[in-house]
């Protein structure tokens, strides 16, 4: 196996470790921890085939941030209306 | 590699050309990713305002097979990645071939996916049809219908992929778009699978790990 | 970028009019001005159709009984003016067309980066534009553009899924252009031509696409979750069941208040070139004005939450969308100063480019401030979907979008078929709108304080006074939206031969014949200095 | 009167002066920031015209100091009258704990007021002077928004849910209920009048007004035919907790959060009974959603409401 497919063939082992983790998570007494790492393993996951399988590693700056713009406004999406939600009743 | 490329309009030189491609990819991802978004960002908030009632319309959802789903996933993701680095060496008919595993394996999840759906049938829980739970009488109903939303939306992306990568799979198998040449068009159909597979990496702990 | 008119020689390539006179020579054309003159066309004619509507809404209500149509009729004219109006005229009005035509030609590039996907653009457009067409055919809808749940999946009458299907679609007419635009002004500026130099016009589409392409998406989901919801009978939005309607609002303004930004940064752009090429002068702090285009989009998607603060919203999170309300006018307010200190010591020439401009910066000042009364959260609670708010974001829609689409149309005319119109027709056009729109919007600013509702078909008698006012300045605004259409398109024949530059301006579309050809330059630009690059010091010396 | 030489709704409130304040406080602030830029773009317009002698010697191209001070100034200004309308707004939106509470249901296309005396009214509401009332609202079909010009006020009245203004009138009169939110066909005239009188007019008013005993006592009648005495009632087996105290008190849940009993739990418990259940309790009570009208489960909150010792914690 040459270099390249190595690491394509490594990153694939991780990601099938993450989501062994994160079903023995979902299992594990955690409380409100749970999602929070369920989310987390998710995020890695993600940044795993973001950053070797969508070649992000090869690409100039601009374009990592091209790639990766629209997440931070989805959290400002999810976050002000969690911030509606979570405050409605406190008056 | 960027000398073999052939030049379109209104480009001067395949290097331009090229990070015009993965940047014009990237944007549209994200275009779908602010799709989904819109989703998910709904499922939070019906986290936030009945707990009690996510968890116990998770408990329902079918852990096993969408683990099983997850895994055929990352793993056709993996085929797709050695087809792309196949098709920047030039080999023609090991891309033809990794594309043909990843096809059978995406195809594998669609079919699991329909046993689900033909699971949450019988059991009642979905909406206007078949039987009818008493899951849904109350708030759980809301995030039941998110999950069909959700994942018919992703069933949608995973079928134009596949047909995406069928037909990249033809095209470079008969000598139609050559590699190394043309090895963007592989890169490209490439990029589309592993989002859609993210998207399912947000699905999976959102929907199926939400039991409490 | 020379002010000298070049030569035009017989010997110069064809123009991009001449290149081809068969129909499908234009519907199948992949060249950008092409498309900027389909999207034109199509525009113009929805602009048509929701200018009908208006004058329906405004002609009904000169009686307070609203004797002209029925309620339901009533109800669905301003829906049809709503939807048709922001959908398929404000959002595409100035990117579509002129940003279309202009941002190659600025850069220095043959055409943007994926010309076929522009023209699946236009073709995207047109699709949605049938739907809509057909809406309208088969009678309408009764839900107001806003499609508010539970209203729109339970209890409206009207075709709503058609509608949502048609904006859905138009939606993705908007991110192939964002995204077109995007990869265009990263990857195809001439050499040399570095961020710093680009025109202000480039800069306000930059800002522009990435709302098109980051918000966009998200009212297509929420269109998708309506129409399964009424179809369907999915519970997404259903109190019944302990849905809470107010997430479709979140969802809804998400995208809806950055696509206010979507219709006015183009606008700005517009401004910042028609105010420096009408001053001869270099436009006044450059960078204050491209970074505050870049922070109008990114704050801009953080303040939809001022559209909830009667809604149920808690009070904190209104707090808190109040706050950032305020903060996106601070780059809004430094574009304003900064175009009135660009005429300061300047060369100015008052052809109608510029008197549309000031129109703008006039009706866009008082629109911006008025919205910050609606921003403040005492004032919002008593003026809150009221005639105060229609009249608000007619300013900056009408009396600031509409005034910059006709300045770049009475500017880049020229450019875009060679031919001069008449610059005193011009004149009293821009003069006659300014007057118009005052006498239409502002009597709506006092109904609003007095408390009468938007969306009302009957009235109470003690604000027809108003009422006629304001349909009085309508059909005078209606009169002078139409006049421009009679002397440019009798220009097309009759004017006279424009030259490449006939305002001495600035910038790399005015160094191509006009109209420019197929490929816009002969051989790749090099740029070598800033844009708006004026001799102003040396000529006035000279003089 | 013609509506042309009036600018402002009359005010019938200390709130509605105080709202008409700020408003023009902040129409002095645009006056100012902007007659500089209309005064100015038609002077230079006309100083520096094409032809027109005029120094146009070191045109200056960027002024880093005077256009921050230009963004921030404005800024800073607005952002007291931020403050200022804030502090309103939050004023307005907790009522005072001795307010007449007086419950108001919007529907396809009217209102509905019930007062705590169980008198009803539709399209009209009297209240008195001098005393504050807190309105609790919810809808019966779509989205309406109570509107008060008089007053200043306007809240959005949503199905599945409650919400509440309150407001202490101070001028008696007769003014207007508009619907502000687009709710259908006869948006524009679901509507009504306002009456602020006199506590002594209004007392006779009430006793005039027909009643079916207090609202709390028609929340009796349906508590008992609709059969939740049976569980609820110190006699039966305790299958169900009690309700007496229940009202304002932070009430422990079985799955470990801790709840106000207020209004909206009240509601919710009565439609959806398997969503918040009560610590120690299964959750066998059947839903009456469906079954209960809008005004009927204010009443039978009101009925519970009776059996507390005091409003909920503010």
């Amino acid at each position: 196996m040459s270099r390249e497919t190595t690491l394509l063939v490594a990153v694939w082992a991780a990601l099938m470790l993450l989501l062994a983790a994160t079903v023995a998570a979902t299992f594990a007494p955690l409380g409100a921890l749970k999602p929070v790492l369920n989310l987390g393993i998710a995020f890695a996951k993600a940044s795993l085939v973001f950053w070797v399988f969508m070649h992000l590693r090869e690409q100039p700056w601009l374009a990592r941030l091209a790639a990766v713009a629209a997440v931070a406004w989805l959290l400002m999406l999810i976050a002000l209306t969690q911030a509606d939600l979570m405050t409605r009743s406190l008056f | 590699m960027a000398e073999h490329v052939t030049l379109t309009e209104p480009y001067v030189e395949p290097r331009q050309q090229r990070q015009a491609d993965f940047m014009g990819m990237y944007v549209f991802l994200g275009t779908e990713t602010m799709l989904f978004g819109g989703i998910f960002a709904l499922v939070f908030a019906y986290r936030t305002l009945h707990p009690d009632a996510v968890a116990e319309a998770a408990r329902h959802m079918r852990l096993w097979i969408a683990t099983a789903n997850t895994a055929l996933l990352l793993t056709s993701s993996l085929f797709v990645a050695l087809a792309v680095h196949a098709a920047r060496r030039g080999g023609r008919r090991a891309v033809a071939g990794w594309l043909g595993l990843a096809i059978a394996f995406g195809a594998a999840f669609l079919a699991l996916k329909g046993v689900e759906y033909w699971k949450d049938y019988t059991e009642g829980l979905m909406p206007l049809i078949g039987p009818h739970a008493s899951v849904r009488d109350g708030p759980a109903a809301l995030f039941i219908d998110l999950y069909f939303v959700a994942t018919g939306l992703h069933a949608i992306h995973m079928t134009v992929g596949l047909t995406l990568l069928g037909t990249i799979a033809t095209l470079v198998g008969g000598r139609r778009k050559g590699v190394p040449s043309q090895a963007v068009v592989v890169e490209m159909g490439g990029l589309y699978w592993h989002f859609v597979d993210v998207v399912w990496v947000f699905i999976y702990p959102l929907f199926y790990l939400a039991r409490g | 970028m020379t002010a000298e008119p070049a030569l035009q020689t017989p010997e110069e390539k064809v123009s991009y009019l001449a290149a081809g006179h068969s129909v499908r020579s234009w519907l199948l054309t992949t060249d950008h001005k092409r498309i900027a003159i389909l999207y034109l066309i199509s525009i113009t004619g929805f602009f048509f159709i929701a200018g009908i509507a208006a004058a329906l809404i405004r002609l009904d209500l000169l009686t307070p009984q609203g004797d002209l149509l029925t309620n339901e009729g009533y109800d669905r004219a301003f829906t049809l003016h709503g939807i048709v109006m922001v959908w398929f005229f404000l959002i595409p009005s100035i990117p579509n067309t002129f940003g279309n035509f202009l941002i190659p030609l600025m850069i220095g590039a043959k055409d943007v980066a994926f010309p076929r996907l522009n023209l699946l653009s236009w073709y995207i457009y047109v699709l949605g534009g049938l739907f809509t067409v057909y809406v309208l055919i088969v009678g309408g809808v009764d839900t107001g553009w806003t499609f508010y749940t539970p209203l729109s999946t339970m209890f409206a009458n009207g075709h709503v899924i058609a509608v949502a299907i048609a904006v859905f679609i138009v939606g993705f007419s908007s991110i192939l252009t964002g995204l077109n635009f995007i990869v265009t002004i990263h990857k195809l500026r001439a050499p040399g031509m570095t961020w710093g130099r680009l025109p202000l016009f480039i800069w306000s589409h930059y800002a522009t696409s990435l709302i098109l392409v980051l918000a966009t998406p998200v009212l297509a989901v929420t269109l998708v979750l309506l129409a399964s919801e009424r179809l369907f009978h999915l519970g997404i939005f259903d109190p019944a069941l302990g849905g809470d309607p107010l997430l479709f609002q979140h969802l809804f303004w998400f995208y809806s208040h950055p696509a206010v930004y979507i219709m006015i940064l183009p606008a700005m752009g517009v401004i910042s070139e028609l105010v420096s090429a009408a001053a001869h002068k270099r436009v006044f702090g450059y960078w204050f004005i491209a970074c505050a285009s870049l922070a109008i989009a990114a704050v801009g998607f953080l303040v939809w939450g001022h559209h909830m603060f009667v809604a149920g919203q808690s009070i904190y999170a209104s707090a808190i969308f109040s706050f950032l309300s305020l903060v996106v006018a601070v780059p809004s307010a430094i574009k304003v100063y900064n175009w009135t200190a660009t005429l300061y010591k300047g060369d100015i020439r008052i052809d109608p480019p510029l008197l549309f401009a000031m129109a703008f910066i006039g009706l866009f000042t008082i629109g911006g401030l008025t919205g910050l009364m609606l921003a403040l959260l005492a004032i919002d609670v008593h003026v809150h979907d009221t005639y105060f708010v229609v009249a608000h974001f007619h300013y900056i829609m009408v009396g600031g979008a509409v005034s910059a689409f006709f300045g770049a149309l009475h500017f880049w005319w020229p450019k875009i078929t060679g031919r001069m119109y008449s610059l005193i027709w011009g004149r009293i056009s821009a003069g006659l709108i300014f007057f118009g729109f005052n006498l239409t919007f502002f009597p709506q600013f006092i109904l609003g304080y007095l408390g009468m509702p938007r969306r009302y078909h009957v009235y109470p008698p003690q604000f027809q006074t108003l009422n006629v006012l304001s349909s009085a300045g309508a059909s005078l605004l209606a009169a002078a939206y139409v006049l421009p259409f009679f002397y440019l398109v009798y220009a097309l024949r009759n004017g006279a031969p424009a030259g490449p530059n006939p305002w001495n301006a600035a910038g790399l579309e005015w160094t191509t014949p006009s109209p420019p050809p197929k490929h816009n330059f002969e051989t790749t630009p090099e740029v070598d200095r800033p844009a708006y690059d004026y001799p102003l010091a040396k000529r006035s010396a000279d003089g | 009167m013609s509506g042309l030489f009036q600018l402002a709704p009359p005010e019938a409130s200390a709130h509605a002066a105080q709202v008409d304040h700020i408003f023009l406080g902040f129409l002095a602030l645009t006056v100012l920031l902007t007659a500089p830029v209309f005064v100015l773009l038609i002077y230079y317009a006309a100083k520096y015209r094409q032809g027109r002698p005029a120094d146009r010697t070191h045109a200056p191209s960027r002024g880093p100091l005077i256009e921050t001070s230009w963004a921030v100034i404005p800024f800073l200004l607005a952002i007291g009258f931020f403050v200022w309308g804030t502090f309103l707004f939050f004023q307005g939106s907790r009522a005072p704990l001795d307010a007449l509470t007086i419950n108001v249901v919007g529907k396809q296309w009217m209102w509905k007021f019930e007062h705590p005396g169980g008198q009803r009214e539709i399209d009209a509401l009297h209240v008195p002077t001098g005393r504050p009332v807190r309105l609790v609202m919810t809808s019966q079909d779509v989205i309406h928004s109570l509107y008060l010009p008089a007053l200043r006020l306007k809240q959005d009245v949503l199905p599945g849910r409650y919400t509440s203004l309150w407001f202490n009138a101070d001028r008696p009169g007769v003014y207007a209920i508009r619907c502000a939110e687009f709710c259908g066909f006869d948006h524009s005239v679901m509507g009504g009048r306002f009456i602020v009188m006199r506590p002594e007019a209004y007392a006779r008013w009430l006793a005039q007004a027909g009643t079916d005993g207090s609202l709390a006592d028609q929340g009796f009648k349906l508590f008992r035919a609709h059969g939740c005495s049976g569980c609820h009632s110190d006699q039966s087996t305790r299958r169900a907790p009690a309700l007496a105290g229940l009202y304002g008190r932070a009430t422990p849940l079985e799955d470990g959060r801790i709840v106000t009993a207020d209004d909206q739990y009240l509601r919710d418990s009565i439609l959806y009974p398997a969503r918040d259940v009560a610590a120690g309790y299964a959750p066998i009570m059947p839903t009456f959603a469906g079954q209960l009208s809008e005004a009927e489960v204010l009443r039978l909150v009101a009925y519970l409401k009776s059996l507390g010792p005091k409003e909920p914690a503010q």
